[in-house]
């Protein structure tokens, strides 16, 4: 029976990570640059897992719990930012919030 | 191939697909339901890598509270089509190839670094699961400082978000 | 960035223009309100009508004085007999004749259960409206008994036409009143049963209190009448003001309520079923000791008895010519008040001496009422919205007419 | 057959999903039917009459309806996601059911010993409402893909008012978990079985220690569920019909079918949880109560014996000799010793799912709806406190007793 | 048609105190009262009659129009009022011309009479001067003419 080793999970993760990026730099929304954020959260908090598992200790998965709590918290605080600039602007395109004022 | 390496390709070309699908997409809903799918697909690899808790906790506060709130935003913004803007050309012709540089190096180096090597204990055999309760003990033990700490974190992030959202009278 | 992100003022709140009707669940019928929101808060309400819009007005200026009693029907088709006894008291004050007593006894008798039946078909749509449904099947339920003595008595469930000009249209059916009776002595049970299914309902309550206030100043100003004048606290019930068809031999109080909101309006209503309840009882009483036509004699105007038109020559012209030509009150014009269960019922009767009304104009409670429904509802959430046309209790039909 | 013995496990899991899935669909399809024949005869009605004898045929012909209905598809909708939205809803609501365990009984398929569950896992309650939470995206996605002001306005309250409540939902529950020691349903489920030791009638169920805790979940269960007395996102008095305004056909039917499904789910949670699941209130002792689901079934089968003989006329009366000659045909053979073994458990299972289902729908016929804002605050200032309370009473009752211990 | 048992009621007798010229005519018709105004003193007329706490007419039941259309002057519009702390009515007739049809609006004294207002100027076409909202209410918004006038048929333009 061959095992799936811990390479294939890590790889997958430097995948992911990788196209979270190019989302961050490529997007133009701001609530997708945010997605973008989350994809890289996932990416990480794989590899986290994957090492939990290749070394059988369990903080790896703590770090995921604790990842999730701050993305979480981050989202909330995010998307409530996001509105407001919305708000302010009409608009979601990132290029349009070049200001610190406006 | 065995059951294993299937279900691990399929979640992660699942994942992958899904996240190519994030940066194609127009409509910021399409890529909030991409992302969701990059979840659900890792959730599943999660459930392969035997750690339960983490791959419920990932669907119940990522896919089913995290990406809820982003959804919730889109609708209520209604915020159409993204309009396409020129890559800066930087990012096109050296940023790109490069950072598809970078990613192959890091996957070379990690297949073939000791660790990948090491036959990971386990891995990919769904029967040994990490229990819940020696989760929850490490959590409550050695990470009892940080686990309140993120409590605070949270209340500070619901006020935060208040105090932005709130419209000014 | 471009000069109108500029322009745009900070925190502007954004609104968004929902079209309530005109076919939507709960406008009753084909209302339509033009609502602004801001989130779920209505920044605006407009109301616009005219959807049902039939020119009954105009087509009574096509026929005489008997044909237009049947129009009269259908402006307020939840009230029927109300508006026949609008029309025909206003007809026959133009005129200056007045049924006899028995007749307006059986008037107020069949008036005030056409209130109870008008009244229940409220409860219950209104009811329905804030998502109780049994209450809805019940009322229904027991307006349909209502219905069936319509029909004994006239023939007609809804469109009775029973009034007529100097009295009514025939004879009441002999144990009219047994029937009557079985109803009217069931009906309070059935009214405490929705009242302990709504009005201690916490639920019920938290829709129904506090929402869509209206003062008593506010009110008169906007010329509501009706339960919606007295759920703010103005006892005006035309009833007691300026009494017609011998309400002045009832006893029967007057229901307010100072809260002037929903809640208000429907503890008015539910009362009032009660005091229509204890006016059909003392009508039962006395109806039985009066002995008499039921239609005044005034030869010309009201057509004689089937046995005088089948024996006397006068009879059989008489009846020749009010049937073919009508009858030509002398030019005037009058405006006769009833209490509809809607409010202040009025027909303007202008005639020019001939035997065709020259213009009659319906002062439409519902019509009035549901011009103050944008100060019911501003600021206040979609779901009040529907709660505040629920009160006005508005029947379309009677609103475009 | 080399692959059958060979994957033996799989093929009794799909054989176990199919039954299942069988069994779910004609169960949704028939509380429909018992929907509106209760809440018609609360409202003094008779409810489905014509279609079959107790209109029993009538979900079958309501099938038919919805089947050959044109299936609008309004302009300008996300064509996609509007397909989406009501498989992801109805999928959904499906899958949760393979997590619930019917009985504690085993029984042999293909030679496979097999207990009455799809999917035995072991932290069974997380992953139940990890799969509910994405129920959420049903609703919002149909709100969203409609293009349309009143599905909009639906999807918008629906999700907020499905996260708010699945908060009061899960922590309502976690008092339970702190009792039971575990996130497996069998464990939880065995967790309840006995009496307590100083009053030997009342049995070990979580309902009465949590009581609390089960008002709190069952008020925000049917809040979940979109149901009366909180039947917001579909109010159809304000918001036409919410969220599934635009939604014509059998895709509409999808919708209805998993608002059943998922007040199945929670009623099923409800049992497991607080109610000793497959668990007999009375004591083992009294062993004459296993013949106790043929005594109904052949009690019914007599009783529609009866009506098909005096009663019924015509067609029906053949449809209802029909249905006696397989009540009883089914009530002799539950007097089998080993299909009244297996019985047992299913039986007082559903027993309890169905007072609960009664409830639901008693609460339908008797009261009206909150308002929207009224709603939120019960959730958030009523029911979220009470229920953050009783996890921390439960807490503390578990802890003192450990602390006096060791000081 | 002025009667002395008009001259008697004591609204009318308080109208003609305060100014004479506000009543151009009264009459009395089974019981009921019409003042007829002129059509400049409409709006002095209908705020005395609002506020006088003698009078204290606050309430406006109706506006209706009667057409007499080959005669002039052609409208009759009737404010039929009522007091509620009183129990009294009055109606108020305003003649109006054919050829100019037009009145000023008692909205700012009564605000119910915004929707009598817009009706009779669907149905008849009488406009009201200062009314905040002068737009058809039964009829659509694209209607040709004048329904309730006596020289519109009635089943409708051809």
């Amino acid at each position: 029976m061959s095992v799936v080793s811990i390479s294939y999970y890590l790889v997958l993760s430097a995948i992911l990570f990788g196209l979270g990026v190019l989302a961050f730099v490529f997007k133009r929304n701001i609530i997708t640059i945010f997605m973008a954020i989350e994809l890289m959260l996932n990416a990480v908090n794989l590899a986290f897992v994957a090492f939990a598992r290749a070394w059988n200790q369990l903080d790896g998965l703590v770090f995921v719990f604790f990842v999730i709590v701050v993305a979480a918290a981050e989202a909330a605080v995010g998307l409530a930012i996001v509105i407001t600039i919305y708000q302010n602007r009409h608009s979601l395109n990132i290029e349009r919030v070049n200001l610190l004022k406006f | 191939m065995s059951l294993p390496f299937i279900l691990f390709f399929v979640f992660a070309l699942i994942s992958v697909g899904g996240a190519i699908l994030l940066i194609v997409a127009r409509e910021p809903i399409h890529s909030a339901l991409a992302l969701i799918l990059v979840m659900m697909s890792l959730a599943g690899l999660y459930l392969m890598l035997g750690a339960e808790f983490i791959a419920a906790v990932q669907i119940i506060v990522y896919a089913g509270a995290i990406m809820v709130l982003f959804v919730f935003v889109i609708m209520l913004l209604n915020a159409g089509t993204e309009e396409r803007t020129d890559w800066s050309k930087i990012a096109k012709y050296a940023g790109l190839p490069l950072g598809i540089l970078l990613l192959l190096e890091l996957a070379h180096w990690m297949a073939h670094s000791l660790i990948g090597q090491t036959p990971a204990n386990g891995v990919g055999s769904a029967n040994v699961m990490v229990s819940t309760q020696d989760l929850s003990m490490q959590l409550f033990q050695k990470y009892l400082f940080p686990f309140e700490a993120t409590s605070i974190l949270i209340l500070i992030a619901i006020l935060g978000a208040l105090v932005l959202a709130k419209r000014d009278e | 960035m471009t000069p109108t992100t500029v322009e745009t003022p900070t925190g502007a709140a954004q609104t968004m223009v929902l079209n309530m009707g005109p076919q939507h669940p709960s406008t009753h019928g084909v209302l339509r309100v033009i609502l602004e929101l801001n989130g779920e808060i209505v920044v605006k309400a407009e109301p616009i009508i005219g959807y049902l819009h039939t020119g009954i007005e105009k087509s009574c200026e096509a026929k005489t004085y008997s044909q237009v009693i049947t129009l009269t029907d259908r402006i307020d088709y939840l009230a029927p007999l109300s508006n026949n006894l609008g029309y025909c008291l206003a007809v026959e004050k133009l005129l200056g004749l007045e049924a006899p007593k028995r007749a307006q006894y059986i008037r107020v008798l069949l008036t005030e259960l056409t209130r109870i039946a008008s009244h229940l078909v409220w409860v219950g749509t209104h009811a329905i409206d804030l998502g109780a449904m049994s209450v809805f099947l019940y009322t229904f339920r027991e307006r349909e008994e209502i219905m069936k003595i319509f029909e004994y008595v006239s023939g007609q469930r809804m469109m009775t036409s029973y009034f007529r000009v100097g009295g009514l249209a025939l004879e009441p059916p002999p144990g009219f009143l047994d029937k009557v009776r079985r109803v009217i002595d069931a009906l309070p049970g059935h009214i405490d049963e929705y009242e302990d299914l709504l009005t201690n309902n916490r639920i019920w309550l938290g829709r129904t209190k506090g929402v869509g206030i209206i003062s008593a100043d506010d009110a008169i100003a906007m010329g509501c009448s009706g339960p919606m004048l007295r759920g703010s606290g103005v006892a005006y019930d035309v009833r007691k003001a300026f009494p017609y068809s011998s309400y002045e031999d009832f006893r029967f109080e007057v229901q307010t309520q100072t809260a002037g909101d929903c809640f208000a309006r429907y503890q008015v209503r539910v009362a009032e079923i009660r005091e229509s309840i204890k006016i059909v009882r003392q009508a039962m009483e006395k109806i039985p000791k009066m002995d008499g036509p039921i239609r005044t004699e005034a030869p010309g105007i009201i057509p004689p008895s089937r046995e005088e038109m089948k024996t006397s020559i006068e009879g059989l012209i008489y009846h020749f010519k009010i049937y073919t030509e009508g009858f030509a009150p002398p030019p005037g014009e009058v405006y006769q008040v009833i209490e509809s269960p809607r409010g202040e019922l009025g027909f303007f009767v202008a005639s020019d001496g001939s035997a065709k009304p020259y213009r009659v104009k319906v002062r439409a409670p519902s019509f009035v009422n549901l011009q103050s429904l944008p100060k019911l509802a501003v600021g206040r959430l979609i779901a009040d919205v529907v709660a505040c046309i629920g009160t006005t209790d508005i029947v379309l039909g009677e609103v475009d007419r | 057959m080399e692959f059958v013995t060979q994957h033996a496990v799989l093929v009794v899991s799909l054989v176990k999903i199919v039954i299942l899935l069988f069994l779910t669909l004609t169960t949704l399809a028939y509380l429909t039917w018992f929907e509106r024949k209760v809440v018609a005869h609360i409202q003094s009605r008779w409810g489905p009459y014509y279609v079959g004898a107790h209109g029993l045929l009538q979900p079958l012909a309501d099938g038919v309806k919805f089947l050959f209905k044109e299936d609008v598809t309004p302009p300008g909708a996300d064509k996609f996601l509007y397909v989406l939205a009501p498989f992801l809803a109805l999928s959904l609501a499906l899958t949760t059911i393979a997590l619930i365990p019917f009985g504690p009984a085993t029984i042999t398929i293909l030679g496979q010993p097999t207990q009455l569950i799809v999917a035995n896992v072991n932290i069974g309650l997380m992953f139940l409402f990890a799969i509910t939470s994405i129920g959420v995206y049903g609703v919002a996605l149909a709100g969203w893909s409609s293009n349309s002001k009143y599905p909009l306005l639906g999807g918008l309250r629906s999700s907020a008012q499905m996260i708010s409540y699945e908060v009061a939902l899960t922590l309502s529950v976690v008092g339970v978990v702190l009792l039971a020691g575990t996130l497996n349903f069998n464990e939880m489920v065995g967790d309840q079985a006995g009496y307590y030791r100083y009053l030997p009638f009342i049995p070990r169920w979580h309902i009465f220690p949590q009581c609390i805790g089960f008002l709190c979940y069952f008020t925000s269960a049917i809040a979940e569920t979109n149901r009366v007395p909180f039947d917001l996102p579909e109010a159809e008095t304000e918001l036409v019909a919410g969220f599934h305004t635009e939604y014509s056909s059998f895709k509409f039917a999808m919708f209805f079918m998993a608002e059943y499904a998922n007040m199945l789910t929670v009623s099923f949670l409800a049992t497991i949880l607080f109610l000793g699941g497959w668990l007999s209130p009375f004591p083992e002792s009294w062993t004459f109560l296993q013949y106790l689901p043929a005594v109904t079934l052949l009690g019914l089968g007599l009783y529609l014996g009866y009506d098909a003989a005096v009663v019924a006329r015509g067609i029906a009366r053949i449809q209802l000799i029909v249905i006696t000659f397989g009540a009883l045909v089914l009530g002799a053979l539950c007097l089998l010793p080993a299909v009244m073994a297996v019985l047992q458990g299913p039986f007082w299972f559903l027993l309890k799912v169905a007072c609960l289902i009664f409830f639901y729908v008693w609460t339908r016929g008797t009261l009206p709806r909150f308002r929207y804002d009224q709603l939120m605050s019960l959730g958030w200032k009523l029911l979220l406190p009470v229920s953050l309370a009783n996890l921390v009473g439960t807490a503390l009752w578990i802890v003192f007793p450990l602390l006096v211990k060791h000081g | 048609m002025e009667s002395q048992e008009a001259d008697k009621n004591p609204v009318v007798q308080r109208l003609r105190q305060w100014d004479a010229e506000a009543v151009s005519e009264v009459i009395e018709f089974r019981g009921e009262t019409t003042v007829v105004v002129p059509r400049a003193h409409l709006n002095r007329v209908s705020a005395y009659l609002a506020s006088e706490p003698f009078l204290y007419f606050a309430f406006l039941s109706d506006i209706t129009t009667v057409d007499r259309f080959p005669l002039e002057p052609r409208f009759e519009v009737n404010y039929h009022l009522l007091s509620i702390a009183r129990s009294d009515r009055l109606r108020l007739k305003v003649r109006l011309p054919g050829n100019d049809p037009t009145l000023p609006s008692v909205t700012s004294v009564w605000p119910t009479a915004n929707w009598h207002e817009r009706e009779n100027y669907d149905l008849f076409g009488i406009r009201f001067e200062g009314h905040p909202d002068l737009r058809r209410i039964l009829m659509p918004d694209d209607w040709e003419g004048y329904p309730l006038r006596k020289d519109y048929p009635v089943e409708g333009p051809r």
